[in-house]
């Protein structure tokens, strides 16, 4: 095991030398550059900046410099942010839309795992029906809609909770549940269709045959092999909540990375843009990794040498 | 004395969505203590069905035991409650499945799915009970107990695992075991050791053992009495070596021609029974067999044949034995 | 069992990592919450919406409005805008004038009085080395300003700018020599090369703010920057705010300056909220969480309808002027007939009473109204007309539309453009029978297709830095200018142009610059179509607010210091 | 040796094939049968969207703009007087087809390299699935929209630019699932008779892998979909004056406070395709999967 996690380790690093190239020819290959507006700035106002931030290097100069930067833990200085270095903008960041993402996925889990597992328990019953409708439902409506109607609703209608924004518990409610509602119809269809599949094991009935508790019955033996592929499912649901969503942070005026992100790409900030893929590249390949030794604690089948 | 357990006129069937399939359609047959009785048929005959029925664990709401009795030690299994059903399992009455790849847990220990159900019956800790599954495997004949005894299904042979799942079923020493296909998937050198261990550890703890199989050949050395089923219902049954040498019912000459006789010279080939079992949800109005049966009579097409006594302790469900001949006979 | 332990210590960390993480973020950001001062009167406290997060707020940096917005409240420049565009003194004594002989009489040389008594936030005196290091600072190659090219006419300036590749020494020689010095401590005197009457507006804005050299030397280029918790403790200013706290993609939140030299806003505290999303703004609006919010495009009918929402709505004109300008260097827009007719085809008033509801003005000639410049008389030749437009089509060669290449507009895909972009399709469908063919696109891809030219019809506002003909013409239609997109070329546009820049007698000068917006209106090189009109809603105790034409996205941002509140 | 006499399937009648069974399974879910038909109906609606309504999609009334629904306007009319309804018909061809032809795109890229990686195994597999580790380590997002900024605006590369991001994970499932046939008999059995490699990829193994591939697709459509709603929040879907149902949830957003029908039918419609996808996806899931055979 040990052996497998540093090869990934190793493995990753390639990875992510290898994203951030492709990254910055990508980058550079698209039209327009951090200087370009509608109102054009002057040419030595461009030159002035282009030095500045070091834009006037050849490209292949300017990637051994971020390169050598990033392996130093600098990942350099926006350009639409000025002054603020890239690191310091993401741990500005990553901790809000990481919270909201590790809540949204709790929530999710939560509820889906339950729902999902009472509704195969209770398979064609009202209970059935209900969750596969209600998780039906919440996956079929895009977040920034669910969103805005949330907002409507307890915001401006009922006044119970604060539109938007950050720092309370109240003000997380909402952008938490837009989040969480798809990854909870999710976790809650497959949780059903895998616990359903092994309800059908013979092993199940081998230990119904040893006249067990029905409860450890379906503990031991049900929920714990029906896990398996919830687990599968949940690192990357994980990975994807942790990095963040543009429209739920710009709905919700959330300080997080998914907005950050998303404005550094249209702004062609190159620093934020690189220090974003490299946060979410490690952040999935991180999570791949956990899943992987998780499934390998919850499905002994699974050795990695 | 009073058999051990007594099946009466079992009906289980099944509701698909093409309609009611009468996998068990009026099964009798009885088992007496330390007795081992055979039941055999084809696949699909409704034989692993009968035996679920015993301990209640037809896979509901589908399946569904529609009347009948079943008295074990005199009492009506199927009156008990969910919870009184529940110490009977493992503890009075244990089965082995025929798959031991699929019915082992393959996220638990052997050993804890061995200790399993001393726990809950006998009150014992997880580790007494781990203690006492490592004698249990070093009884049913697996090398290193003390070790395997921590592995994974995964780690274990195919005829290993089989061994394990006899394991399980001994542990609280149940008065009747219940062998479904134990056999199938190994390979044949195993079966016969296998086989053989059912057998001595039945003798020794003086177990009752249903053993449900499909090959006759094997019957007659570890069986007493043997059942014949066909389509839900049995056909013939009566003392093993009777059967075995003078069937009574054409599927069970069929039964017999279609796997090797240890006992006879090797001369003619063996003789897979053509066509297909009947179909379940509407059964034919006379003989189920009568379609596959070369010698059948214009009346096995229109009523159905019940059990008579062909021989003493021998009977058959065939309008042509009853007739008292035996074409299939040679 | 060690796996199950092993699952449920994961999952524990993962419960108290993210319990860390909220509790670390909540601590650090609720201090800036509002909290009102006295029980017995209304607290003068203010949320408005800045709508985005700023690059910086350093006065020498800064281009953005919204980033205006925060510096206008922090610091006092040497001239200002009265809400009537006029100028006004604030750290300087007077306005200089060739007639106070402030500025010499060939216009080169501005000497400036200062006030005595204008101070710090921290209490000491602004004096001329402020504005002297303000002014080199902005110079600065190394700081790469982006308004720098609007003082290009000081003295030296342009020459240290572009030294990007020099030494240290040469860079301080040339700095040295930048025109601009410190009489005595209340006096600065300016040198620029040609004359140019309207620097005196260009002392009003912001990248010649003064700045505190000390903080500067100390801290560097992040002196406006805030800390790891969001306070601004070397944001030293003039003005009547201090901004005490900027958590950065949250909120700004800016206190009365109580050593405030000049008369006291009567604000204590502004909050400004950072909601990018229109709909989240006026919900947030909706339930009393921010005083002023804009409407989300498209409805602004409903809001005056509303019997609640339609004495909160504050409107004004800004000076803002949207255009959809042709590149006249490619066929086929470099027919000017062709353009006419186009010019002709649209109906800007079905947009603007119709789609907008009649918020914004028709605009049909550059400079907007409300400023020295406008005209309303000018490009009526060029208002909708179908049957004219269908003539000049003719005239221009392509009778029906026949013959006519496949026309195609290209538009960023931002905010109510594609909206607009489909209302001009559909305008030369019904008026002229053209199929127009939109391409929406990706806004940098857009602005790197137009700042290179390639493109062949696109839409374009443009806003005025200061109230102007000098932002609003020579940028645009001279010869090779920086924000001439169009690729218009009129010589004698060209040498109108230049003669206005110098004229130092207002009148004549005006005069001129109308001559020249003639001259391009009558050329098309772009269909004006409308004026900006901000519309927002303002919660009724807000008191005191004056609009100016220059305010940015926060409405009344130029005049906070006299607003109230009242309850 | 015994000879087994097994009849494979217990309480069926009459053995079918794998797809018959499947569409006979199928056709008695009526969840997957009613969202097959929403879909069916919907993409004739879109197809014959001028024989429903005389409004086209780009017609607009100057003189009706947003007015709420009535006879002459069933759904109201937009900002530029333009017919909810007409617009809802023909959004749902661009709908539909951004679903379907991501998938395409998605199977094209997809389906051989996963099929390629799946088949040949080894170093090539290993060099394929670190190519598809470095694609999965790129945010979508980013992808999307420097393609968008590449490829410009037109809806075909909209398709494009979806596709091009979401074929990573087919071609992981179509590898995956190889990779677990290969081992069966029927293959061995294949190569035994001197079958090539992509003769046997192509005949034997994909039909095989097929059934969990349907089911990917029909739960990636509706996700397509999805994302062109979320790009056009975001600023980069469709063009004008194509509607898309995105691009009408988000005009219909920004007039939540006023006009809340503008943005409810839109969402209303795409709620009931994505709904339709899913019980299709489901019910095609519990056909097709051989474990559920029993």
């Amino acid at each position: 095991m040990g052996r497998f996690i540093i090869r990934r380790v190793l493995w990753l690093i390639l990875v992510l030398f290898v994203v951030l190239l492709i990254t910055f020819i990508l980058m550079h290959l698209v039209p327009g550059g951090p200087w370009d507006r509608e109102k054009a700035l002057a040419p030595k106002v461009i030159e002035a900046l282009n030095k500045r931030y070091g834009l006037d290097l050849p490209l292949w100069r300017q990637f051994v410099n971020y390169a050598w930067g990033v392996l130093h833990g600098d990942l350099g200085i926006s350009y639409s942010y000025s002054d603020r270095t890239v690191v310091s903008i993401l741990a500005h960041g990553i901790p809000k839309t990481a919270t909201l993402g590790i809540l949204a996925f709790v929530v999710a889990q939560a509820i889906g795992i339950p729902f999902g597992v009472a509704a195969a328990l209770k398979q064609n019953s009202a209970v059935d029906y209900a969750s596969v409708l209600f998780s039906t439902v919440f996956a079929s409506i895009p977040g920034f809609v669910l969103g805005i109607l949330l907002i409507v609703l307890f915001a401006v209608v009922l006044h119970w909770l604060p539109t938007s924004g950050w720092g309370s518990i109240q003000q997380l409610i909402m952008p938490v549940f837009c989040l969480a509602a798809l990854p909870a119809a999710q976790s809650a269809r497959i949780t059903r269709a895998s616990t359903l599949d092994v309800m059908r094991q013979d092993y199940v009935r081998t230990a119904r045959s040893k006249g067990i508790m029905e409860s450890t019955v379906r503990v031991r033996h049900i929920f714990r092999n029906s896990l398996i592929p919830v687990v599968t499912v949940a690192g990357p649901e994980l990975a994807n909540l942790i990095t963040g969503s543009f429209i739920i942070e710009n709905l919700f005026a959330i300080p997080g990375v998914g907005r950050l992100f998303v404005q550094g790409i249209f702004a062609r900030d190159y620093t934020l843009i690189m220090g974003g893929v490299l946060f979410y590249a490690i952040t999935i390949a991180l999570l791949n990794l956990v899943v992987d030794i998780l499934y390998a604690a919850i499905d002994p089948r699974i050795r990695y040498e | 004395m009073a058999p051990l357990l007594e099946v009466k006129n079992i009906r289980t069937y099944f509701h698909t969505q093409d309609g009611v399939v009468k996998a068990v359609d009026g099964v009798s047959y009885d088992v007496n203590r330390g007795e081992t009785i055979a039941l055999v048929g084809e696949s699909g005959c409704g034989k692993t069905v009968s035996a679920l029925s015993i301990l209640r664990l037809v896979a509901e709401p589908a399946g569904k035991i529609i009347s009948g009795e079943i008295l074990f030690n005199g009492v009506d299994l199927l009156k008990l409650s969910d919870a009184e059903m529940h110490k009977m399992r493992g503890a009075r009455i244990s089965i082995i499945f025929q798959e031991p790849q699929t019915s082992l847990n393959p996220v638990l220990t052997i050993g804890r799915q061995i200790s399993e159900g001393l726990e809950f019956h006998k009150n014992m800790s997880l580790h007494d009970g781990m203690l006492e599954a490592t004698r249990l495997l070093k009884l049913v004949g697996i090398p290193h107990p003390e070790r395997r005894v921590y592995e994974y299904p995964h780690q274990f042979s195919g005829g290993m695992r089989q061994r394990a799942m006899i394991a399980i079923a001994i542990a609280c020493q149940p008065q009747l075991i219940i062998a479904d296909e134990p056999t199938t998937v190994v390979d044949v050198t195993i079966q016969a050791q296998l086989l053989e261990l059912i057998r001595n550890i039945t003798k020794e703890l003086d177990t009752a053992l249903i053993l449900i199989t499909h090959n006759l050949g094997i019957v007659a050395r570890y069986a007493k009495r043997v059942f014949v089923m066909y389509a839900g219902n049995i056909v013939e049954y009566g003392q093993a070596l009777d059967v075995y040498h003078q069937p009574c019912h054409p599927y069970t000459a069929g039964l017999l021609a279609s796997v090797p006789r240890l006992d006879e010279p090797r001369k003619n080939r063996l003789q897979p029974i053509e066509g297909q079992p009947p179909d379940l949800i509407a059964p034919p109005a006379g003989c189920a067999f009568q379609a596959r049966c070369t010698y059948s009579l214009p009346q096995c097409s229109k009523e159905k044949p019940v059990l008579m006594q062909i021989t003493p302790g021998h009977f058959a469900a065939c309008w042509i034995s009853q007739r008292g001949t035996k074409p299939w006979q040679k | 069992m060690k796996r199950k332990t092993f699952i449920l210590s994961i999952l524990s960390i993962l419960v108290i990592v993210s319990l860390i993480f909220t509790s670390a973020c909540s601590t650090s950001s609720t201090s800036g919450a509002n909290s009102s001062t006295a029980a017995n009167s209304t607290p003068q406290v203010i949320t408005l919406n800045l709508a985005g997060e700023n690059n910086t707020i350093d006065p020498n940096r800064a281009s953005w409005t919204s980033e205006r917005t925060i510096i206008i409240q922090c610091f006092d420049g040497l001239l200002t805008f009265n809400s009537d565009l006029t100028l006004a003194p604030m750290v300087a004594k007077e306005i200089p004038t060739v007639a106070n002989k402030d500025i010499s009489a060939d216009g080169k040389t501005y000497t400036i009085k200062l006030k005595n008594n204008v101070t710090w936030s921290d209490g000491t005196k602004v004096t001329a080395k402020d504005f002297v290091f303000s002014f080199k600072r902005l110079f600065s190659p190394d700081l790469a300003s982006e308004y720098e090219s609007f003082y290009s006419d000081v003295v030296g300036g342009d020459a240290y700018f572009s030294a990007t590749g020099k030494t240290d020494a040469e860079k301080q020689a040339l700095q040295d020599a930048i025109g601009v010095r410190a009489v005595d401590d209340y006096t600065l005197e300016i040198k620029l090369t040609d004359s140019l009457p309207t620097f005196t507006q260009l002392l009003a804005l912001w990248p010649v703010f003064p700045v505190r050299q000390d903080m500067v030397a100390k801290y560097g280029d992040k002196w406006a920057q805030p800390d790891a918790n969001g306070a601004m403790p070397n944001y030293i200013g003039n003005g009547p705010f201090i901004l005490k706290e900027w958590v950065q993609q949250d909120h700004y939140t800016l206190v009365r300056n109580e050593k405030y030299w000049g008369t006291k806003p009567k604000l204590t505290q502004i909050t400004f909220k950072e909601l990018t999303d229109a709909n989240l703004a006026l919900a947030a609006y909706k339930a009393g969480e921010l005083d002023q919010s804009g409407v989300p495009g498209g409805t602004e009918q409903t809001t005056m309808n509303d019997a609640t929402l339609s004495p909160q709505i504050l409107r004004f004109p800004t000076l803002t002027t949207y255009a959809f300008q042709f590149n006249v260097t490619k066929p086929p827009f470099d027919n000017k007939l062709l353009r006419q007719a186009l010019a002709c085809a649209i109906d800007r008033s079905a947009y603007i009473n119709q789609v907008r509801h009649g918020v914004g003005k028709v605009a049909l000639s550059w400079i907007p109204p409300g400023m020295p410049g406008f005209d309303a008389t000018l490009g009526t030749d060029w208002s909708f007309n179908p049957t004219k437009a269908k003539q000049l089509l003719a005239q221009a060669g392509y009778p029906d539309g026949k013959g006519l290449p496949e026309l195609k507009f290209q538009i960023a895909n931002t905010g109510a453009n594609p909206t607009i972009a489909a209302f001009l399709q559909g305008q030369l469908k019904d008026n002229l029978g053209i199929n127009l063919t939109v391409e929406l696109m990706e806004s940098k891809a857009y602005s790197a297709l137009y700042n290179a030219k390639q493109f062949t019809w696109g839409f374009t506002g443009w806003g005025a830095d200061y109230p102007d003909p000098d932002d609003w013409l020579p940028q645009l239609y001279m010869t090779g200018a920086g924000n001439n997109k169009t690729g218009y070329s009129n010589p004698a546009f060209d040498a109108i142009s230049k003669q206005a820049l110098a004229e130092l007698d207002n009148t004549k000068r005006l005069q001129l610059w109308a001559q020249a917006q003639a001259m391009v209106v009558a050329d098309q090189p772009m269909i004006y179509v409308f004026n900006r009109e901000t519309f927002v809603l303002q919660k009724p105790w807000v008191k005191g607010m004056v609009t100016s034409g220059l305010d940015g996205n926060v409405a009344g941002d130029t005049f906070l210091r006299n607003v109230y509140i009242q309850k | 040796m015994a000879v087994e006499i097994n009849t494979p399937v217990v309480f069926e009648r009459p053995p079918h094939t794998l797809w018959g069974d499947a569409i006979i399974r199928l056709r008695r879910n009526y969840f997957a049968m009613g969202g097959l038909a929403f879909i069916i109906l919907l993409s004739l609606a879109a197809i014959c969207a001028p024989l429903i309504t005389h409004y086209g999609f780009a017609d607009q009334h100057l003189d009706q703009i947003l007015q709420g629904p009535s006879a002459q306007h069933w759904m109201g009319t937009d900002q530029l007087g333009r017919d909810t309804f007409a617009r809802l018909l023909y959004g749902a061809r661009t709908s539909l087809a951004v679903g379907i032809f991501t998938q395409f795109i998605v199977i094209v890229i997809g389906l051989p390299i996963g099929a390629i990686a799946g088949y040949a195994g080894g170093r090539v597999d290993n060099y394929i699935m670190r190519f598809v580790d470095v694609m999965y380590a790129f945010p979508d997002i980013l992808l999307i929209i420097l393609l968008r900024s590449v490829l410009g605006g037109s809806i075909y590369m909209l398709f494009l630019a979806i596709g091009l991001v979401a074929w990573v994970n087919i071609s992981r499932l179509v590898r995956g699932q190889l990779m677990a046939l290969k081992s069966r008999d029927f293959v061995s059995a294949a190569k035994a008779m001197g079958g090539m490699g992509p003769y046997i990829t192509w005949r034997h193994l994909l039909p095989n892998a097929l059934g969990p591939i349907i089911i990917s697709i029909t739960f990636n459509i509706p996700r397509a979909i999805f994302t062109e709603a979320a790009l056009s929040y975001i600023g980069i879907g469709v063009k004008p004056p194509t509607p898309s149902w995105g691009a009408m949830i988000q005009d219909g957003f920004n007039l939540i406070f006023s006009k809340p029908y503008m943005l409810l039918f839109p969402a209303i419609a795409l709620a009931l395709l994505m709904l339709a996808f899913t019980f299709l996806g489901d019910g095609l899931r519990d056909a097709l999967d051989p474990k559920m055979r029993r």
